[in-house]
């Protein structure tokens, strides 16, 4: 099912998803294009590469309160604070990342306990993919081509976006998506030629190249454990870590928490926040103990729990390839290269 | 849907101070509701993350044995660093009486049907002995006692003080289904026991490798020691048994920080055999 | 009814707290909007409790010491003096207003003093009202 | 215009020799990235590496950030520019490091660039010291004649606005905060461990990224930074969410400067401005 609306009427687009309840969108800030809630159909950007914070924040935000409480003299009152299940819509996913979703699916709903806040929001979400400029070259940090993405692939979303000159075709490919294009009466209905754009886009968003190498997710993920030992290429590969979090932090697939009572004088809630494996405090134990009191041991499981350990558990290699950790890094770590690098050793 | 992050509350009925430095205690709580009493089956070796709200939450293994129902106890050091410790300060500074939060239990735990049938020898140092004790217990309770071989108890610690569950350490002493050797690294003028390190006691004792597994939690150090002396003792790597100790927040394999190699130490741990620790990167 | 102020008063032990209990000795009367911290110098004040403080909700805030060469410990307060004087440029880059923020160095013997500056200043914060730039605010949470 | 191609020869040799003379057994300078506009920070640790060094208007590093990562007495060699010398003298001030056991490469450059924006990076950005303060080794010819401006006009703006319109202006700014720490890692003057934010006792602020909580951390570490900030610019330039962090750096090096009558990271023999009172300090620059 294939529908189209003009540019001009993006607003009106944004304005009618916004009716149907909260909506997710790129904005353009000072700090970047980056998804916010949105509460002004303006506000809402279409031109961008991509955003500077990865979606995940829609459904795993930077921090979420699970309990809040009350402390008095006699007890302490609790009170579980629900998982978000308002239906909602996020806008202008990029292709790579819209496959991040089901790498944080597998671990978040696959495997063990299911963690309610996930699952409540990712039931309840409809995401609106969003092809890259086709005609336009990758961001030299991008590697998602490796993971066989290309630049408008529709796999994984609910509704897929294109834009061409004048008109932007919006195609449902669940039935989650399909039935929130019927809900929106503003939208025309997409004719043959549109069709033939829709898929002649597709067709040339795989010819945009990004960097790419052949990572076979088993073949790395025994690699890796076998190179584990190699200090000296660890040590290299990461000398010039400052151990800060950007690149965990505007990851699409890092999931990593640190969970935390904070309060103002006797009211406050215990939150989930992310947390980073780069910090050096992350393994630190009350005792004084750290099992990885070295930046290149923190840069080294941040690889191994992509690349390897994920791949083990999952099935999967924990990254997309969006590029984003390289361009937040300050100091140009690539992590790209080390993986292609330990593939060779 | 159940939520995994939510604690139960426990009341503290009774808390027990270990050790003459007062910096270890034991917490026994009672559950307020009945029906999560139901719920909480545990074995021993498993933890539970214990909470003080505004506080936070800390994970500690299970010291009591499911066979005495009715509470869960758990033995508690007081940390103190610049950069931790914050619960079980607070831990410390309750009283009997006060409500608490419990989840768990979290982890897997001592593989009861895998030392069923054999000799255990159940080694401890120091603070480390708390899920051991809950082993012993399992072990040695009425009908138990028959599924297991021989059970030896290397324990130590370093001045006759710091030794934990002094009275059921004696009232261990006295049977006869169970052989106790406990050991200070150095005596003071009332101790009247063994002197000596927990590896060199393990050699004296030389307990048989024949059908027989070993338990062993510690701190690092004198792991490193008796691992040596049960190698000789010809015991293999898959019949050495230990808890691995790592940084756990969420307690149910979700937060990622206790992640060592394709495990989170929280869910699929914290009990390891040597065998399956060596096929982990050496991260821990 | 009128605005009343919370101050929090952050005062050496040596000198300015002394003072303050001088003034209370000697009966002179100050505002009971001051809430006072002693700590054994006015070097050991980390500009952190000041921005804590207004964090947590104080109007103004009021630091004392022992005038410049009569530190108890001898020069404690001419570092303080530098602390206090970035601190200040700082918390007024930052937006905050400059006089809710001030130093008075007050001997032990001037409870006279003590209880003027704290009629002072907090009349100079009632004039600036309720301080809510860096105050917390967790909204519904 | 600065010879990036000479300083980039000079730098390889001048390595080469230290390393193959034993002098140094590393030398702290940069390598190249994925692609030329994206070099990185590196350690040459035997001649062989020399090779690999590089030198372009985007090194834009501070090199003098992985000096307190070694131990006392190691031997190393560092390519600096002009802030970034500073940083070495002000760690020199600080004990963190002993002259005897640093070669300095000095690096005079003008027309750096931000990686991201490409923009030249000025002394209204932060690029106010353009010949090093101190060296062993000159790699390129000392820039003279090239009016570097003064590194606090920037500021006239923003102190020009009313309290209220400063105030919105930084909440705004830090509202972006994801607390990545980017920046007090990327700073050479940030060598606390444990970091007054990771603490737990006492927990000086929130972990997870509220707005006072950060609110605190980025107030306290303008405090901590003060009389030490060289302007080097690396916490800005680090941000992924772009905080102009060095304005208000820029202010408090300022004030220090008025106040105190000294910049940081000048002169060896200085002490540390917040550790240290003159008796012509006044009262009145309380206010």
């Amino acid at each position: 099912m294939l529908k189209k609306i003009a540019i001009d009427q993006f607003s009106e687009l944004v304005k009618a998803l916004l009716e149907k309840g909260p909506l997710y969108a790129p904005v353009k800030g000072k700090g970047g294009v980056n998804f916010q809630a949105i509460q002004n159909p303006a506000d809402v950007t279409l031109d961008f590469y991509n955003t500077v914070l990865s979606p995940k924040s829609v459904f795993f935000p930077q921090s979420e309160d699970m309990i809040r409480y009350r402390i008095t003299q006699g007890a302490t009152e609790a009170h579980p604070v629900p998982p978000e299940s308002r239906p909602a819509v996020i806008l202008g996913v990029r292709p790579c990342d819209v496959r991040s979703f089901e790498i944080m699916d597998r671990h978040f709903l696959g495997a063990g306990v299911i963690d309610p806040y996930w699952k409540s929001k990712r039931d309840n979400t409809t995401i609106i993919g969003y092809a890259f400029d086709v005609n336009t070259a990758a961001d030299p940090a991008d590697f998602y081509n490796t993971f066989g993405y290309g630049a408008a692939d529709p796999e994984g979303s609910d509704v897929f976006m294109i834009r061409t000159d004048k008109t932007l075709l919006l195609k449902g490919m669940t039935d989650r998506g399909k039935k929130l294009l019927d809900a929106l009466g503003l939208l025309q209905a997409a004719g043959g030629p549109d069709e033939k754009a829709f898929e002649e886009t597709v067709k040339k968003g795989k010819a945009v190249r990004t960097r790419s190498a052949q990572i076979e997710p088993q073949a790395i993920a025994k690699k890796l454990v076998s190179v584990f030992d190699n200090g000296e290429f660890w040590q290299k590969a990461t000398m010039a870590c400052i151990a800060c979090g950007a690149c965990t932090y505007v990851c699409p697939t890092c999931y990593c928490f640190d969970i935390s009572d904070e309060t103002l004088f006797k009211e406050g809630s215990r939150k989930r926040f992310w947390d980073a494996c780069t910090f050096t405090d992350f393994t630190l134990e009350a005792s004084g103990h750290n099992p990885r009191p070295r930046i290149f041991q923190r840069y080294r499981q941040k690889v191994c729990h992509k690349y390897s350990y994920h791949v083990d558990k999952y099935e999967c290699i924990s990254c997309v390839g969006c590029g984003r950790c390289i361009r937040s890094c300050p100091v140009n770590i690539d992590i790209f290269g080390i993986v292609v690098d330990a593939g060779k050793l | 849907m159940e939520n995994p992050y939510i604690p139960m509350p426990m009341d503290v009925v009774k808390i027990t101070t270990e050790v003459d430095t007062n910096d270890i205690r034991t917490f026994r709580l009672a559950f307020v509701s009945k029906g999560d009493e139901e719920r909480f089956k545990y074995l021993p070796g498993q933890f539970g993350e214990l909470s003080i709200y505004g506080k936070g939450e800390s994970p500690i293994g299970i010291a009591s044995s499911p066979t005495d129902p009715g509470y869960v106890e758990f033995t508690v050091q007081r940390t103190g660093t610049l950069v931790g410790g914050i619960v079980t300060t607070a831990l410390h500074d309750l009283e009997e009486g006060a409500q608490i939060g419990l989840r768990g239990p979290l982890g897997n735990s001592w593989p009861i049907d895998f030392l069923a049938g054999k000799n255990v020898v159940v080694v401890g140092g120091g603070f480390a002995f708390t899920t051991l004790r809950s082993l012993i217990n399992y072990m040695i309770h009425g009908e138990n006692r028959k599924r297991f071989g021989d059970i030896t108890v290397v324990y130590g610690a370093r001045t006759p003080g710091l030794l934990l569950y002094k009275e059921e350490m004696a009232a261990w002493q006295k049977r006869k289904d169970l052989v106790m050797h406990v050991t200070v690294d150095r005596g003071d003028a009332s101790w009247k026991g063994r002197e000596g390190f927990v590896p060199t006691v393990c050699k004296e004792v030389a307990p048989s490798s024949k059908n027989a597994v070993t338990v062993i939690c510690g701190p690092p150090i004198m792991i490193k020691f008796t691992l040596p002396v049960f190698f000789d003792l010809g015991f293999s790597r898959e019949n050495i048994l230990t808890s691995l100790e790592m940084r756990m927040k969420c307690g149910i394999g979700k937060c990622g920080r206790c992640n060592v190699g394709n495990k989170y130490v929280c869910k699929d741990g914290p009990v390891f055999s040597l065998a399956q620790l060596e096929q982990l990167p050496r991260d821990y | 009814m009128s605005f009343e102020p919370k101050i929090l008063g952050i005062a050496c032990n040596w000198c300015t707290y002394t003072g303050a209990d001088l003034a209370g000795t000697t009966r002179l009367k100050y505002p009971q909007n001051l809430r006072l911290i002693r700590v054994m110098c006015s070097s050991r004040i980390n500009p952190s409790f000041i921005i804590r403080g207004f964090q947590l909700g104080a109007d103004g805030v009021l630091v004392g010491g022992c005038h410049p060469g009569d530190c108890h410990y001898g020069t404690g307060n001419l570092y303080a003096r530098r602390k206090l004087a970035i601190t200040r440029k700082i918390l007024e880059f930052a937006g905050m207003e400059p006089g809710r923020f001030r130093v008075e160095w007050i001997s032990a013997s001037e409870g006279k003093k003590f209880s003027e500056v704290v009629g002072e200043f907090t009349e100079q914060v009632q004039t600036l009202g309720p301080q809510t730039k860096f105050k917390i605010t967790k909204d519904g949470q | 215009m600065t010879a990036f191609k000479k300083i980039e020869d000079n730098l390889r040799m001048e390595a080469k020799n230290l390393l193959e003379s034993g002098k140094v057994t590393l030398v702290l300078a940069y390598g190249g990235g994925f692609d030329e506009k994206h070099p990185v920070p590196y350690v040459a640790k035997a001649a062989a590496d020399a090779d690999h060094l590089v030198f372009n208007e985007y090194c834009t590093y501070n090199m003098a950030r992985y000096l307190t990562r070694y131990p006392k007495g190691t031997k190393i060699a560092v390519a600096v520019k002009g802030a970034d010398s500073r940083a070495v003298v002000q760690l020199i001030q600080e004990g963190k490091l002993r002259r005897d056991d640093l070669v300095i490469l000095g690096i005079p450059a003008t027309g750096m660039k931000n990686q991201k924006t490409g923009e030249v990076i000025d002394a209204r950005t932060t690029a106010s010291t353009i010949n090093p303060v101190i060296f062993d080794v000159l790699l390129g010819d000392e820039v003279h004649g090239v009016k570097a401006g003064s590194p606090y006009d920037v500021l006239a703006e923003l102190e020009g606005m009313d309290k209220d319109a400063r105030w919105a202006f930084w909440k705004k700014e830090f509202e972006r905060c994801i607390r990545c720490y980017a920046c007090r890692k990327a700073c050479p003057m940030c060598y606390c461990d444990p970091c007054f934010m990771d603490m737990s006792r006492p927990r000086w602020a929130d972990k997870s990224p509220t707005d006072d909580g950060t609110l605190m951390y980025h107030l306290t570490r303008f405090y901590h930074l003060a009389g030490r900030c060289i302007d080097c610019g690396e916490c800005s330039r680090a941000c992924p969410v772009d905080i102009p962090l060095y304005l208000f750096h820029k202010k408090v090096a300022k004030e220090c400067e008025e106040m105190f009558g000294q910049a940081a990271g000048m002169n060896i023999e200085d002490k540390p401005a917040m550790a240290n009172f003159k008796g012509e300090d006044s009262d009145q620059m309380l206010g």
